[in-house]
């Protein structure tokens, strides 16, 4: 499935290189700021200064394509579908006007800055992004939000998350895969099929969260014989060379 | 030839070469034990053969006609598989209705659903337990429903993940005499995956070797666990009263003549040599 | 339905943050209080939380666009643990979507916590909550709240399109509003009936297979359903 | 006595009555078994035996005292309880956050923790995944990196929920290998629940038999797996050698002494009885 891809993302930040050895709060600031400038000011160069930067990092530690492109074209599409409507519909000076099938289109100057701002932006910040995910693992990442005050709370949920996601996706797969291999998702494309599938669907997601809700349990009483007093990250584990 | 599988490669997206060019062939009608250490690729392989992963390379002939050219539903009525862990196969509130699942969805008339499902949960001996809710029951019968599930679909070949994992001796027992009862009874081919070296001797006809990725020896138990060093580098062992009797040979120079694998053959062995007529037995 | 990064100029995306930080706070410190009288909340949330995430990643089938699409997944999140701890969780999934699956953004979390996590809980368990009191049964209450909070997170990621997308709303604010609407209805229109109906049907199942699990989170306060 | 449990039951809410009066004392610095079919109440017993679950009934203690007396921090200073499945327990991240979780709630200084964390993974092996998610861990190494978790603690007892569960025979011996060097190096003492009959003899001091809520045999594996009937009746079996024995004593008249239990016992009595030198082995 697509998602896969996802996963692919998460080893591909445990390898070791550079960037990965890099403090994820150096990162982090890194990204963040980059990001606020891209946003915040105005004009082509900027953006596209970025990208080059954050594409060569790409280059630098050999992402595969697959994973590039798997990132990148969902937005940049839905960021190209952008630029088309502010090109066409903004008003202000024309630029062109063409005919296509008997339609006047026209092109106005204005509608054509902003639209490639808002691409430029888009391509732009989700390679930043990328960078990010790539060279830094999800526990690191954890570890830095809390020293960027993020509140407690919110990531220890983000790391017990992260842990059990990888666990529930098999399960669930597994399920998927026991159902499917019964016909529980035939072709959609009748009726008849899709409200199957629905149905599969829907008990797939009640049996996930049943197996989440005892695994909690048994999470729990593991804890509690490790001295667990209302703290998941009580603290960090430093890094011994 | 019921099964045949050649050069099948599998690598997980995340780089993990679970598959490096599997072959093998089974026939049809019989009990065949693919054994393999952690993480040897045998249920990557399952998921395979059964289509829930694509190969990138290699060639699955499913009763002599390509994997691919099957419809799910086709292919589904000829094949069943039994995952690992029962918790995942059985997703319906009662035991009956999750048996019915299948032959549901193969748009039999409800006279045949009904049929079916009772005629499995009879094979696998648990017809009074139609109506209890799944989650009363033990790991056990648990076992059992998921194979009556497959069952319903009456598929020609069984393949089954571990089924013995998780379960007391008297559940092994029960669940591998179910086995045979549908192997030999009602003449499906099983496929099962295990690691539990003692079981292979009593039930398989044929067993393959499964170690990262390749399939290391194959033939019948005799011929397999003659070659002793192969099976020991794959994390795997021999049989107990093969083990006992291959230091009886070696440190006490009994007579033996072929490695005994199960208890009966060892007592046979044993007896030759007490008794002295080893020719007798040698023959 | 998460907006990238980029679409929000800045003021806005900083806006929305702080909208949403005022009700996450009020998850964070309900969460919180909760962990000191049960110790136990902690993990189970951790649990539920991946289990969430997981929901909001299953591909379901949408016939019109014949395309698959992800349900949002707040809405039954907020039914089953309440509406101000499934802002919480919705801030972690989105977290952790923006951060290894590059879906949605940073300067846009905010603004997807908002309308996802705010909007889609209050609603979905506002209608929810309504529905139980109307006397509606489990599952056609939790298929309304499911429907109407997909619905509403909807309605508000393209309100914060027309807002925030730099130049957009300078002509009106009304014709950009409808004009998101309209680019998003192939999909969303049938995404927020099936989020309804698989919604519907994940409630319905674990208080036929596991009432125990929905007494204890208090979703349900007797045994009226679901019983064996 | 590190242990004495006296008339302990239990019963969970829904009706189940899973512990009917056990009783067992466990002394210290021994490897001890606990042996029991699916739902004997394995489980149930040694989460009762940690606090976890509060019996209705009986008395525990622990180093001569009561189980209720110990706070949570002085009672888990003393008891590790490996769970079965070693997911339920790796809830960090990263292997060593896991293992350092126990030390840093015991308050101990970052020097200590960081110590204790690596003498942990040290102990069972694997030092080089001290940065590794638990995500990417083979199953062999999740159970490895769950007991440094409980090692990190310095208890002095270490319970352990089927540890072999789920291993192939490699891994069997590995995690078992680890425990004896566990027990008799660091003198921790092992209680661990099993249905694997064939281990118990090869590593245990002592073993109970648990059925049905019930201790029904206690004792050296040679004085527990003499009352054969018992424990056949328990959903268990002998262990194969002993089985093999058994028929060479019953059926073919062999001279057997004392059941053999090992590969190696029976060895000795299978040569005695070739040589004929009956006397020399009875001895
Ligand atoms: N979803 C996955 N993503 C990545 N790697 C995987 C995945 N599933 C399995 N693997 C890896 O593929 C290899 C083969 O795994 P597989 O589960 O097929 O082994 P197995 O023989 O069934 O082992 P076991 O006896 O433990 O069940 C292993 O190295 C495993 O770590
Ligand atoms: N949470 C629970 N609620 C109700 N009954 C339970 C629960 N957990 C276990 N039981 C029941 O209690 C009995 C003892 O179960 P337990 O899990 O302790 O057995 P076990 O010896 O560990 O079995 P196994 O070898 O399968 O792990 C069984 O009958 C089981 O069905
Ligand atoms: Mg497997
Ligand atoms: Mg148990």
């Amino acid at each position: 499935m697509v998602k896969d891809s996802y996963l692919m993302v998460d080893a591909f930040a445990q390898r070791d290189n550079v960037f990965t050895r890099m403090d994820a709060r150096i990162k982090v600031s890194l990204s963040v700021l980059a990001l606020t400038a891209v946003i915040a000011l105005p004009g082509f160069i900027l953006p596209l200064i970025i990208f080059a930067l954050t594409s060569s990092l790409m280059l630098a530690v050999r992402t595969p394509l697959k994973i590039v492109l798997g990132r990148m074209l969902p937005p940049v599409i839905l960021g190209f579908v952008v630029f088309l409507l502010m090109t066409f519909f903004h008003q202000g000076s024309q630029v062109l006007s063409l005919k296509v099938l008997g339609l006047e289109l026209e092109i106005y100057r204005e509608g054509l800055v902003l639209g490639t701002t808002v691409l430029l932006r888009i391509i732009s910040s989700v390679s930043i992004l990328l960078c990010l995910s790539l060279t830094t693992p999800v526990h690191e990442l954890g570890y830095a939000l809390l020293w960027f005050r993020i509140p407690r709370v919110i990531v220890e949920i983000l790391l017990l998350t992260y842990r059990y996601l990888f666990v529930l996706w098999d399960e669930g797969m597994r399920i998927r895969q026991a159902q499917a291999m019964r016909l529980g998702y035939p072709d959609w494309r009748n009726p008849a099929g899709w409200k199957k599938a629905v149905n599969s669907t829907s008990t797939l997601m009640a049996m996930v969260f049943i197996r989440a809700y005892d695994r909690a349990e048994n999470t729990f009483a593991a804890m509690q014989t490790r001295g667990y007093n209302g703290e998941v990250t009580g603290q960090r584990f430093k890094k011994t060379a | 030839m019921i099964m045949e599988v050649h050069q099948v490669q599998y690598t997980y997206s995340d780089g993990t070469k679970a598959l490096e060019g599997v072959n093998l062939q089974i026939p049809g009608g019989q009990f065949t034990i693919l054994l393999g250490p952690n993480g040897s690729g045998k249920t990557t392989f399952f998921k395979v053969i059964t289509g829930l992963l694509k190969p990138e390379q290699g060639d699955i002939n499913i009763e002599g006609r390509p994997l691919q050219e099957f419809s799910r539903e086709e292919l589904y009525r000829r094949i069943g598989f039994v995952f690992q862990d029962p918790n995942d196969q059985l997703f319906a509130p009662t035991v009956g209705d999750d048996v019915a699942f299948g032959p549901v969805n193969l748009k039999l008339p409800p006279d045949e659903v009904s049929k079916r499902v009772r005629d499995a949960l009879e094979m696998v001996g648990i017809p009074h337990l139609i109506n209890k809710p799944v989650h009363y029951l033990s790991y056990g019968q648990k076992k059992r429903a998921a194979i009556a599930g497959v069952l319903a679909m009456k598929p020609g070949i069984i393949i089954l993940d571990e089924p013995t994992a998780g379960l007391d001796p008297g559940g092994v027992r029960e669940i591998m005499q179910l086995l045979v009862k549908l192997n030999k009874k009602e003449g499906i081919s099983i496929l099962m995956a295990t690691h539990d070296v003692d079981l292979v001797p009593l039930y398989a006809d044929r067993i393959f070797i499964l170690h990262m990725g390749h399939i290391l020896l194959a033939g019948t138990p005799a011929e397999v666990f003659s070659r002793k060093e192969i099976v020991r580098g794959a994390q795997l062992r021999l049989p107990r009263v093969a083990h006992l009797a291959e230091i009886l040979a070696n440190r006490d120079h009994l007579a033996v003549a072929e490695l005994p694998l199960t208890i009966g053959e060892a007592r046979k062995m044993i007896l030759s040599n007490v008794n002295g007529d080893v020719d007798a037995y040698g023959s | 339905m998460h907006i990238q990064d980029g679409f929000l100029v800045g003021k806005w995306a900083v806006a929305w943050y702080g909208a949403a930080s005022v009700f996450v706070a009020k998850g964070v410190y309900d969460i919180t209080q909760r962990t000191q009288k049960v110790m136990a909340y902690k993990p189970l949330l951790g649990l539920v939380s991946a289990a969430v995430f997981f929901i909001s990643l299953l591909p379901i089938p949408v016939p019109v666009t014949g395309t698959s699409s992800h349900p949002a997944g707040t809405p039954v999140a907020a039914i089953l643990v309440g509406p101000f701890v499934s802002m919480v969780l919705s801030v972690v999934a989105l977290l952790l979507q923006a951060l290894f699956f590059a879906h949605g953004g940073l300067s846009t979390l905010g603004a997807n916590v908002f309308s996802m996590g705010v909007v889609g809980s209050l609603t979905g368990f506002g209608v929810f909550w309504l529905g139980r009191k109307a006397g509606l049964s489990l599952g056609i209450a939790a298929f309304l709240a499911g429907a109407f909070g997909d619905l509403a997170v909807y309605l508000s990621t393209s309100f914060q399109l027309a807002l925030g997308m730099p130049g957009v709303h300078e002509q009106s604010l009304l014709r950009a509003f409808l004009t998101f609407l309209a680019l998003f209805m192939p999909t969303q229109l049938p995404l927020a009936l099936l989020e309804g109906l698989v919604t519907g049907g994940m409630v319905t199942y674990i208080a036929k297979v596991r009432p125990d699990i929905l007494r204890k989170l208090g979703v349900v306060e007797d045994v009226e359903e679901g019983k064996n």
